[in-house]
């Protein structure tokens, strides 16, 4: 395991330290040592985003904190939902009043500990609503999309939820617009090699050295097949031909795109993929509004790549245009 | 008839390091068995939150805060879907047995239920889905039903063990349908699921340190 | 070869298209297909401001291209420096009559072909004056400054040369200004895995599973010393051993701190990484104006970090402080 | 005292297929032997630059221009430090016949000198370090030599094939001092040189498309 980390059993620990060190101008630290919390926030009158997910995913979850962002992120373990009281800590940080709108994915752990927070807060007079990102289309067939489990769309539904709230939106109407952003958005992902836990030492799962896995989750969850790898050209196309017709996008559409890496796939290969889903989407009359290409979500070290398509309307467009700071997702006033 | 036996709920704290002590020593088995079909981390994880929950129980303690305050640790240190699972377990299982002077059998029984009621309701599995359910509800309804068919409480605690061996073992022939091994479809069969085992290793702590406490009761 | 690429041998075209495409607000193709230059460029009065090298290294050197940074970049195969010719045309582009600060790292290959393009520029006209980085501590000893490589220190030098530029600076002040930040600067790279040029197919080098080289190059440049793995406590104090002596750097000093990841590493350890650093540095009575941490100099898929120092005054403070936007550093209005 | 060969300067296209098809031919064995102790990608970057520049010479092509386009190509196409070293050597090369209508032992003699002059002004390494100059500085000194001493063009050109032939095989035992491979240090010696053998194999193409033009002379 070639690591620069100190005992494994404490990576989290140690990297929220140094994190918070690096960002003074972004992120806080609060009581609890696994929240952080915005500067600034909570933001008087406005309605406080939350989200909170397993570490190791860099920049998600505590690079999205920030201007017009996420006001508070609840910290797990790697790869393991946050305790429900690091949520319900998390909420109390991000709450001003206005209520919190709590965006996070669609995990077994993550549903019991926010539903358990979110007890305990209404108890404290904290109104807080959900919307479960459930972007990922190979984790469940299409008539169980309840099933399904939220990656890197979650990243455009902080957007736009951030920035509703941001643009002065009340909690029903961030929790919509963040409910129809995750409504309007569907992801793939391919892995082409496992990652380790530090704390476990061996990779979490396999695949073999010429093949991948289509459809994989980004705690090694089960893709839809694994087949030899193939060119970036017929990759982008498998992804699309999985994504497209799930919503289903259409002709005029216009749509913003993200593309991550998994952590250790170049960047340039990103790229690579990138194009090539630009050239299939615009041949099906897809409009590209906004892309989106760098290491979003992440995975440790896994290579592979996750594609998020998400349909845009005059709101959505809105809500991905308005500047924002973060360590993740900067954005310059246009 | 046997005289109704019992132990002193102030005794709390023999119950509490008996399943500290049990999930401490099997952390490493417990993290091998998650390794081969899940993600290698049951261990780690309930060592952590263990770990930490006894280090903010006093010396003496009774039962039901003992229980409460390891439930509420684990709510409050291990996340992922045991913090909330076998948090609100031990929580439930202490608030069936809160304000008593004395645990009997029958207050055993209904911390089982409370505690089997919570995991079912939070964790939506079922009895054959490969989790910690298929130890802890046939052993819920065994030691309900030799309580029922007359056993003693300290007999009602072996069949508690037994059943709890016999339903770890059972998740051997599983495929698993939740959680992170369900990934692996029909290659989950043939292994024991983690969580199951951490539950019959829990389970059989119960019995056992709740057995010596009867005994000293002479 | 886990890859998502195509033709092996044309993973660079593949890329570049990708990228013109995925941002288009900032950076725009030329008549070169090895140079790309920054939307806007060349800006009317300003010095230009060119960099180039291999490819590989993403975000450098094309991610830097923006407002306020770098105007027009040369394009190199994988780890080899791009040609005369591509200099040329970079310098062609970057060129609106003020002159060219061409600012590039020290390496065989980009000495040559910028001393050729140089000559050409300047029979038509161009005035080109260079700043070649030397950073890396472990490349050569100090009596030898001249001979060692730039590396992550790069981006701190284009930051000031870009922002000088911006500022109105003349050529010879925003080349003295660009060899104030890289005389003032230090660096020290750590390798835990090599890394496999696609065309290639093979690792470029090896380092053993629980090694580590220190001093590693950004292409595999032997370092130092190879060895045992250490924690990153360790790690992070033995870097800055290197590199604190070497300026010297000294108690009071104001300093930007840069860690970069090699490429697989995950960000998450560049965090803990950092916060060592932090407090060595601190110890070492150095305050911290500026902290980077992130994926800023990269190659392919290695392991590692590059921890890079700069000593601050208040020329070289503005210069990092002025808003900037590009893909690898963007930083908003203060 | 034989008269003096020569050939026609049009011919040039003859000597520029030798020298592209050398690379192309052997582009996986300069990429093998780059491996060793550099980076894997000699014989690739060489191909993809040669393979250019034959793309962009019509047909027919004077020596001079067919050098020059060549030497541009790689100068334009394949940067790293083969663009320049070998570009420029090509340029100089083409310079130094222009204007020729036959090129003789003399003109090819000055070509050799011209072009090894630009490579060591550029690249600043020296022979035992090593580099494609251990092939060239001998070579081109051995041909020199064997001019002075009466031997005719051709008698020269077989000189030429022998002198790169022994430079190469002499970094063989040599340590890279400049270049990826000085990484090795003591490491790099006992293998041939990348460039070394790259620029022997294109001074024995020179020589043998020049044997050939002058063999058709008759
Ligand atoms: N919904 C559920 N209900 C009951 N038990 C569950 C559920 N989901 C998972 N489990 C149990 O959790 C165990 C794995 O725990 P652990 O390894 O600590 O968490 P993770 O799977 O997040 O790594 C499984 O072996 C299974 O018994
Ligand atoms: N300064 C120099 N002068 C002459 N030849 C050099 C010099 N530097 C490198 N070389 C030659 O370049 C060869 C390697 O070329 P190549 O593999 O194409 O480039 P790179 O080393 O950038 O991958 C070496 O084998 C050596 O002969
Ligand atoms: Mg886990
Ligand atoms: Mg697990
Ligand atoms: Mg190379
Ligand atoms: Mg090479």
């Amino acid at each position: 395991m070639q690591r620069i980390i100190d005992d494994p059993a404490l990576v989290v620990e140690d990297m929220l330290q140094g994190f918070v060190r690096a960002h003074p101008d972004l992120v806080a630290a609060t009581d609890d040592p696994r929240v952080l919390r915005a500067v600034g926030a909570p933001v008087a009158g406005k309605v406080g985003i939350v989200t909170g997910g397993g570490s190791g995913h860099k920049p998600a979850f505590i690079g999205y904190l920030g201007r017009n962002m996420v006001d508070a992120v609840a910290v797990g373990e790697i790869f393991t939902s946050p305790s429900a009281a690091a949520f319900l800590n998390a909420f109390r940080a991000a709450d001003a009043g206005a209520g919190v709108a709590c965006l996070y994915g669609n995990y077994a752990g993550d549903n019991m500990n926010v539903k358990l927070a979110r007890r305990s807060a209404e108890k404290e007079g904290i109104r807080v609503e959900t919307v479960i990102a459930n972007d990922d289309v190979p984790s469940a067939p299409r008539d169980e999309r309840e099933k399904r489990r939220g990656v890197a769309g979650e990243v455009l539904m902080w957007k736009v939820g951030g920035a509703r709230a941001a643009l002065g939106g009340t909690l029903d109407e961030v929790i919509a617009a963040a409910q129809k952003a995750i409504d309007s958005t569907r992801s793939i992902g391919v892995g082409l090699t496992p990652c380790t836990i530090p704390a476990v030492g061996k990779p979490n799962f396999s695949i073999e050295p010429g093949m991948m896995e289509v459809g994989i989750g980004h705690h090694g969850e089960p893709g839809v097949s694994v087949e030899p790898l193939k060119p970036a050209r017929d990759i982008a196309r498998l992804m699309l031909e999985v994504i497209l017709p799930d919503l289903p996008f259409e002709r005029g559409d216009e749509v913003a795109i993200l593309v991550s890496g998994l952590g250790a796939t170049p960047v340039m290969e990103l790229y690579i993929l990138f194009d090539h889903l630009a050239t299939i989407a615009t041949e099906a009359g897809l409009s590209i509004y906004r892309p989106y290409v760098g290491n979003y979500f992440t995975s440790l070290e896994m290579m592979g790549a996750t594609v998020t398509v998400m349909r845009l309307d005059d709101e959505l467009k809105a809500c991905l245009d308005l500047e924002a700071d973060s360590v993740g997702l900067r954005q310059l006033p246009a | 008839m046997i005289p109704s036996q019992s132990f002193p709920a102030s005794q709390g704290r023999v119950v509490i390091d008996a399943l500290v002590t049990t999930i401490d020593d099997h952390a490493a088995m417990l993290s091998e068995i998650d390794g081969a079909i899940g993600d290698g981390d049951h261990g780690i994880n309930m060592r952590k939150g263990f770990l930490m929950a006894r280090d903010e129980l006093p010396g003496q303690v009774d039962l039901s805060t003992g229980l409460t305050t390891l439930g509420d640790a684990l709510l409050t240190r291990i996340g992922g879907a045991m913090g909330p699972l076998y948090g609100s377990f031990f929580v439930e299982m202490g608030g069936a047995c809160a304000g008593l002077e004395r645990i009997d059998g029958t207050t055993v029984g209904r911390m089982l239920a409370a505690g089997r009621a919570v995991v079912e309701d939070l964790g939506e599995a079922r009895v054959g889905d490969k989790t910690l359910l298929d130890t802890l509800v046939p052993t819920a309804e065994a030691y309900q039903a030799s309580l029922a068919e007359g056993a003693s409480f300290s007999a009602a605690l072996s069949v508690m063990a037994e059943a709890a061996e016999r339903g770890k073992e059972s998740t051997r022939e599983l495929v698993a349908r939740v959680g992170r091994a369900s990934r692996l479809g029909e290659r989950s069969r043939g292994v024991l699921d983690a969580g199951a085992t951490s539950c019959w290793l829990l389970l059989t702590a119960l019995a056992a340190s709740m057995n010596e406490l009867l005994a000293a009761e002479g």
